[in-house]
């Protein structure tokens, strides 16, 4: 099911090779090209296993509309080789309508491409870079792509010069060679676009991943200490963060294992600075028994988990929103605390900042939950708002005894750090009386269960906890979290398009759920539960908290391969109408 | 946040506070413990410590995991965490990296700090902050009712979990201290109050990370260890300051010598600490030219 | 709402005394008591915070037929002392129809006991005491509790012969001359029962608690090694396996934390040993990376995580079934895995003995759930039955070359162990192909997710997962799991002899849940799910799965107080006739 | 399931089988390693070593974390076990615990081993059961794209996660070895396939915990490691016995010089292992004697 060809439709190139053949560094210049272009892009990569060297696929995404996710299909591929290209045959559907440049000094196309019955253009990448001092063939690539895609020479040429610029001027001049080179070789006739015309003026955009994303949000919110161990697919967040945390006066330290830096966290946050680290699935698990001592001594923490294919040790590279359950429900005893999902590379930023926030209004941990997906793509378009103001503690009251764990109202006990005066405490993971004390009381206990369950749902957390998009009174509500945002909400307009009314919500709150607000949004619709896991962890919440209608359903599929849009919107096509009929 | 100084954040806090006696640093929460049991003294000598090096209540954290040891924290006036087992050195650790100005001593017992704690210990040592480590040694998990800990020899068959007694080498925490690169190595002995507290002290002002092992014997699980009390003695080696040599000494210790086995004055942990920014702008310039970098 | 008062009804008898009083050794000796006077009976134990010197308290309730959880109240109190009394006002509720011996050397009762409205009846135990040589109270006080309970003073004398065995004989006989003064002390006109005559012959019992139950099920499954970290309220498991295992030519080995012994439990498996720890939530928080491991690499072992009170390290010492959300959903990824739940004191050696047999047979972990209640409590009750033979690992087939994760029809794949010659292979908790090469090919990982899904799944689990009673058409069923199982089945009973039909399902086997079993054991009836903790997290399971009928609803109560019959009854009886009446 | 007894299990498989070469004791899956790097040297010293001692490959085990160099045991056709990060020496402990009469062992990297999994690495040391660890140690991350690891170098500034250097002492991992109570350290490097190849097997053979440090360069993100070919030497020290003598001289060594560092002879590990029972009763008979405990 190809999606609509007109000129404004997102269009899909992707550039692969093997290990050193530049393939990565082909996508990255295009996706600044698409910015210069004053277009939208979204820049996945995809890589064989082999720890540095091997294969590896840059597929890129982009139109003059921010662009949210994978599409179907890929429209034109220029293969710089065919090394282990099997490898990427699912991650690269080609059909009749792709346009596949391949240099013939590689040998023939492998036979799952050439049954694609794609056209095949033959492209001499290897030998016309060999004309060019210092020549690469992935800079013809570059170029001959490029020209086909619409993007205009200026705009290839400026973002070989920006991507390539600490690489030296030598570098930089063969490779706009090469580009012009690539950009000749292109027919017209092949052209999937006709040239964008140069905007006046560039607009501001955010040209950024989820990771860098996901940093920039810690940074707004207050975040001067990170403890970091390095985990696929989370490291970049924490090496984004090292350098600029230090200019701004914080600290990043690299602990021995996820069971230290989730304590260095609790105490980072009970001296009042706050605090954040990110991992993914196996360190999330290591962090848990950390995470129910911020929720028990009421200190504020946050955790990014940038998930990726498990269970175990997994699939590390690959994205998959499998960690849910372990996020909302890992932790012993009865432990309520806080759980976010980004819905898209810059709300990573929104949501680490929300999360921050609600972590030190509320003394709880918050787990933020980002994927593979979002954290290592890397997109041109709109930035997050800044809206999030610095956080603080609550101040202590002045009268009578400092009672740390005093039972208030809202649910949120007045907190010191040390330095205050007088207002020493022991914070403690036993259950303690008001004054912090250790008790086994009865009374005692279920005053601080009823008062650390009570502050999260007595807060009022205003309209952030999802996006919502479509008619109130739409047939089909399509719900969602996280990274599955963007192409439920491209599948729902689609939908719409063919005249179906779909409405979305995309939870980024998950934890205390809204809901009522939920139940309120999705209205009369029937639901489907759309989520990238294999065992429905979404829906599953959604009926514990009794949050769906009567015949709700799942659409839900673990990766590594990103849900698409259009299996979103078959599904909801066939939910709606069941005897047959796409959209 | 700033340190990477060789300076103590004692020293800046000494002094100008009323002055203020041991009791003033102890909480009215009853201690669980058992009557006679060594962490009594432990805790004497800290408040005692505390006292002697006038810190302000205010400036000191105590940080513990858990253990009979660990509940340390909710006896003391000053601010406290008690947290989950083996875990706080870590907590310590990010406290003082956030909080580099006061003065942050972890706590616990052999069992949280050498079993559970292992890594952390290793981790700690080598990474030389300004914190000082106190652990209650009674080579024994009190808390649980007598099981066997690193420190236990390997013969001891009072614990129902290892009925021919553990079968392995003692873990000595002197030698482990010094190979994994601690900078202030301590013996002390509860049932030596003044000993203990002199020991604390220096670790305390030790710029460095200060490791106090405090031979604390358990009554109720090891009551053969009230015979420390004539079996300890004053350590042979002096304080030293040459690693190698106090490495085969310390090999060679009877593990109940008391006193500084090692010292030495090295560059305190800085890393990812900001060095004063080289330009002059505000935080919020500098957040703004972050945010720039990923602007077109 | 005092129990009914017939010969048959159970009694509870508690002895309380300040550290070193020996109220715990007064209820052991009254628990052997009543074994050799042919009763049931069940011991709990509650201690205040010192580590060891603190004040207890025994509670023993017994009566001819079994007894399977606390009372409402209790009828008789002998208070050595008065220490710290008041901790123990919650366990031990008196109202006027208890009765209470106190000593009055030491000093008048607290305000709290006064006030209870009940008889007190003054009894010098001490001076009793005095007057022999070695005397002790609290043996004065077996004799006169005893007399007054109804128990024949043969049977306290020999029970104390027993109990006190390795004393010495001087010990037991001081014992015994102050029980048969205590025993003269005792006013016929306070019985609370008229003594039982002495059984014809003494039935085979088991007098054991939960802990040595559940190791003795994981012996006569074939456990053989066990991996052991030390942690309130499960050490004494591992101490009771210790020397037991050794005898049967098995190892235990005392790891240096939760993360070493669960990944030892996965090598000892894969050498296909039989392998199982015992732990609590902090342990259990530990160790989910390591059965995630279990999990992917389909390496058989067995958890049993005696729960206690939470989150974080909460209350130690005593009883909560708050860890159902960490053990059902707490690995990251999708993970299916078994969660069981012993449902009494003898069944702990069913549901181990049997959750070993299911580990092996789908090559998975399987996660016990017991608790401090059941763990730490003694009966004295029929034995579990000795019905499951050994296990096996599948043996490999012998066409073709050997595949360690190839997709079978019930997913249940080969398995070899090491020294087997031609079946050498690599367990890993990467994803991987069916010969077990790391694989991050979307084929692949769907493959082996069905697949380990499926075995579960479709694995004939036979009528275990619950224990249901009462009848069929009920109009109320109660659903509940583990520990909470005797005090649901009393409160049952008692509705029943109200004239109320009441059903109560008792679930064993958690994960995967039989679902269509309960929904067809619930029938048409109205649900009540009945446990022990904050958030109502079987409640909330029971709907994920869609297993509750619409209206259900849920008594949850945390720790640290036992869920009582009455409690529960008046619950049920309040949700059948909204408009009062109780029972 | 015996064990205790001060013979390796290596001795007894060794006679009767086919001799195989290095080769049959590689699988057919292809290496995920870049070209060139250290791993592959110490693949095929294994390889060499299982062969010279003609351990019959169903009768071996390699047991890993997680890391480049922990993808070992899947390009062996031996019995192997990738489990995770930080947990290989739990995992071979378990399993020689139930398995005596297997080779097992335990391979990883200086992250799996030194950083996450360090706790372990004290304690299997001191437990002293038949296994050899194998430390691939490249003194960085590989698998996570190169940051320092517990042996970098502390102004080692390349990671984007140090970028001043991490500022901590490195880990000395034969100095860990040895105060945790190592019986057996060596050095070996993955450039020297003979000399590593005689490490291994006198590794394996050793009755005891035998801890192998390999050197073995990463090429991606240690490029200038290609310089431990010329800088590597043989040990000066020479295998020691005396723990005192050899802490001394293991703090002086430069962490480059090749070859057996200590060695001793000390009892195996065998606590929780039955004696031979006194009784000759079956299995089934003490089975239920231990349920008649229970019965009234
Ligand atoms: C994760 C976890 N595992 C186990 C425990 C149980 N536990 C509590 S204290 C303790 C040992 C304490 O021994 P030590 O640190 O020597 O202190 P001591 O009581 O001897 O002073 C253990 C094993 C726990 N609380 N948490
Ligand atoms: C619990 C957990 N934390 C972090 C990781 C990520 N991780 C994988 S390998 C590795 C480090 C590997 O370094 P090393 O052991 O030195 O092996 P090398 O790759 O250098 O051979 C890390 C941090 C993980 N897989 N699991
Ligand atoms: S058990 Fe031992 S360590 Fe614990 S309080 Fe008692 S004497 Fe002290
Ligand atoms: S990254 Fe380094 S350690 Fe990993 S395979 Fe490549 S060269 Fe080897
Ligand atoms: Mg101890
Ligand atoms: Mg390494």
């Amino acid at each position: 099911m190809p999606g609509p060809r007109d000129a404004s439709a997102p269009l899909t190139v992707a550039v692969t090779g093997a290990g050193g053949s530049g393939a990565v560094t082909a996508g990255l210049i295009l996706l600044e090209a698409v910015a210069a272009a004053g277009l939208y892009g979204l820049l996945r990569r995809s890589a064989g296993p082999q720890i540095r060297g091997g294969e590896s696929a840059a597929l890129l995404r982009f139109g003059p509309e921010p662009v949210h996710c994978a599409g179907d299909r890929c429209d034109l591929l220029a293969a710089l080789d065919w090394a282990n290209h099997e490898r990427f045959a699912d991650e690269i559907p080609l059909d009749a309508g792709s346009l596949v440049l391949a240099d013939p000094a590689t040998g023939p196309p492998p036979a799952a491409v050439v049954e694609s019955d794609t056209r095949l253009r033959e492209m001499g990448f290897s030998s016309s870079a060999a004309e060019r001092d210092g020549g690469r063939a992935n800079m013809v690539a570059v170029g001959a792509a490029g020209a086909l895609a619409g993007l205009p020479l200026a705009a290839l040429l400026d973002a070989a010069g920006r991507t390539l610029a600490d690489k030296g001027q030598a570098v930089v001049d063969a490779a706009r060679a090469c580009i012009r080179s690539g950009h000749a070789l292109a027919k017209p006739e092949d052209r999937l676009r006709e040239p964008v015309p140069p905007p006046p003026a560039v607009p501001q955009r955010w040209h950024i991943n989820g990771n860098e994303a996901a940093g920039l949000g810690a940074l707004r919110a207050g975040v001067r200490f990170v403890a970091a161990y390095p985990i696929t697919p989370a490291s970049e967040m924490l090496e984004w963060l090292a350098p600029r945390l230090e200019r701004l006066g914080g600290t990043l330290l690299q602990a021995e294992d996820e069971l230290a830096s989730v304590n260095m966290l609790i105490g980072s946050a009970f001296g009042g600075v706050p605090a954040l680290t990110a991992t993914s699935g196996p360190g999330l698990s290591l962090m848990l028994e950390g995470i129910g001592l911020a929720v028990a001594s009421e200190t504020p923490i946050v955790v990014v988990d940038v998930m990726r294919g498990g269970p175990s040790t997994g699939i590390p590279t690959k994205s998959e929103q499998s960690d849910l359950n372990a996020a909302l429900y890992g932790l012993h005893g009865d432990a309520p605390h806080l759980v976010l999902a980004a819905l898209g590379i810059a709300d990573c930023a929104h949501t680490v900042a929300w999360a921050v926030q609600l972590a030190w209004q509320l003394q709880t941990a918050a787990i933020v939950l980002s994927d593979q997906s979002l954290g290592q793509s890397r997109m041109v378009g709109e930035p997050a708002p800044a809206t999030v103001p610095p956080v603080h503690h609550a101040a202590p009251g002045d009268d009578g005894p400092f009672r740390r764990y005093s039972v208030t109202e809202d649910g949120v006990s007045p907190m010191s750090v040390p330095g205050e005066t007088g207002l020493a405490y022991t914070a403690d993971g036993l259950e303690h009386d008001p004054a912090g004390a250790p008790s086994s009381r009865a009374a005692d206990h279920a005053a601080q269960l009823d008062k650390r369950r009570h502050k999260l749902l007595a807060h009022d957390y205003g309209p952030d906890w999802a996006e919502i998009t479509g008619a109130a009174d739409a047939e089909l509500c399509l719900v969602t979290v996280g990274a599955c945002r963007g192409a439920v909400v491209e599948a729902a307009e689609r939908l719409s398009e063919a005249g179906r009314a779909v409405r979305t919500v995309a939870l980024r709150l998950l934890a205390p759920l809204k809901r009522q607000a939920l139940l309120d949004a999705v209205g009369g619709a029937r639901v489907l539960v759309v989520e990238q896991n294999h065992g429905a962890q979404l829906f599953h919440y959604l009926l514990a908290e009794q949050a769906l209608p009567e015949a709700a359903r799942a659409l839900a599929r673990p990766g590594p391969l990103p849900l698409r849009p259009g299996e979103i919107a078959a599904a909801a096509a066939a939910l709606m109408d069941p005897d047959g009929g796409s959209p | 946040m700033t340190a990477g100084d060789a300076d103590s954040a004692v020293q800046r806090h000494k002094a100008s506070i009323p002055s203020l006696k041991a009791k003033d640093y102890k909480s009215d929460v009853k201690p669980v413990w058992c009557p006679g049991c060594g962490h009594f003294g432990v805790l004497a000598a800290l408040t005692k410590t505390l006292a002697h090096l006038a810190l302000p209540p205010e400036r000191v954290a105590v940080v513990s995991g858990i253990g009979c040891s660990s509940r340390l924290p909710a006896y003391l006036a000053v601010h406290g965490f008690h947290g989950v087992h083996g875990r706080a050195l870590p907590l310590a650790t990010g406290l003082k990296a956030a909080r580099p100005e006061l003065t942050v001593i972890a706590a616990g017992g052999d069992g949280d700090g050498f079993s559970i704690g292992g890594n952390h210990f290793l981790h700690a040592c080598r990474r030389n902050q300004d914190l000082t480590y106190i652990v209650m040694d009674n080579e024994v998990y009190g808390m649980t009712k007598g099981q066997a800990s690193p420190t236990t020899q390997p013969d001891w068959c009072r614990s129902k979990l290892t009925p021919h007694g553990t079968g392995i080498r003692r873990f000595q925490p002197a030698a482990i201290a010094l190979a994994a690169g601690a900078s202030f190595i301590a013996r002390g002995f509860a049932g030596d109050p003044n000993g203990l507290t002199r020991l604390l002290a220096a670790a305390i002002e030790h710029p460095g990370f200060a490791f106090v092992q405090v031979l604390s014997p358990c009554r109720t699980f090891r009551p053969e260890q009230q015979a420390w009390k004539q079996q300890v003695h004053a350590s042979e080696l002096g304080p030293t300051h040459d690693t190698a040599q106090a490495a085969e000494l310390i090999q060679r210790d009877d593990g109940l010598s008391l006193g500084l086995l090692y010292e030495q004055r090295i560059p305190l942990y800085a890393a990812g600490v900001a060095a004063d920014a080289a330009d002059d702008l505000t935080a919020a310039e500098r957040l703004a030219a972050i945010e720039a970098e990923h602007c077109r």
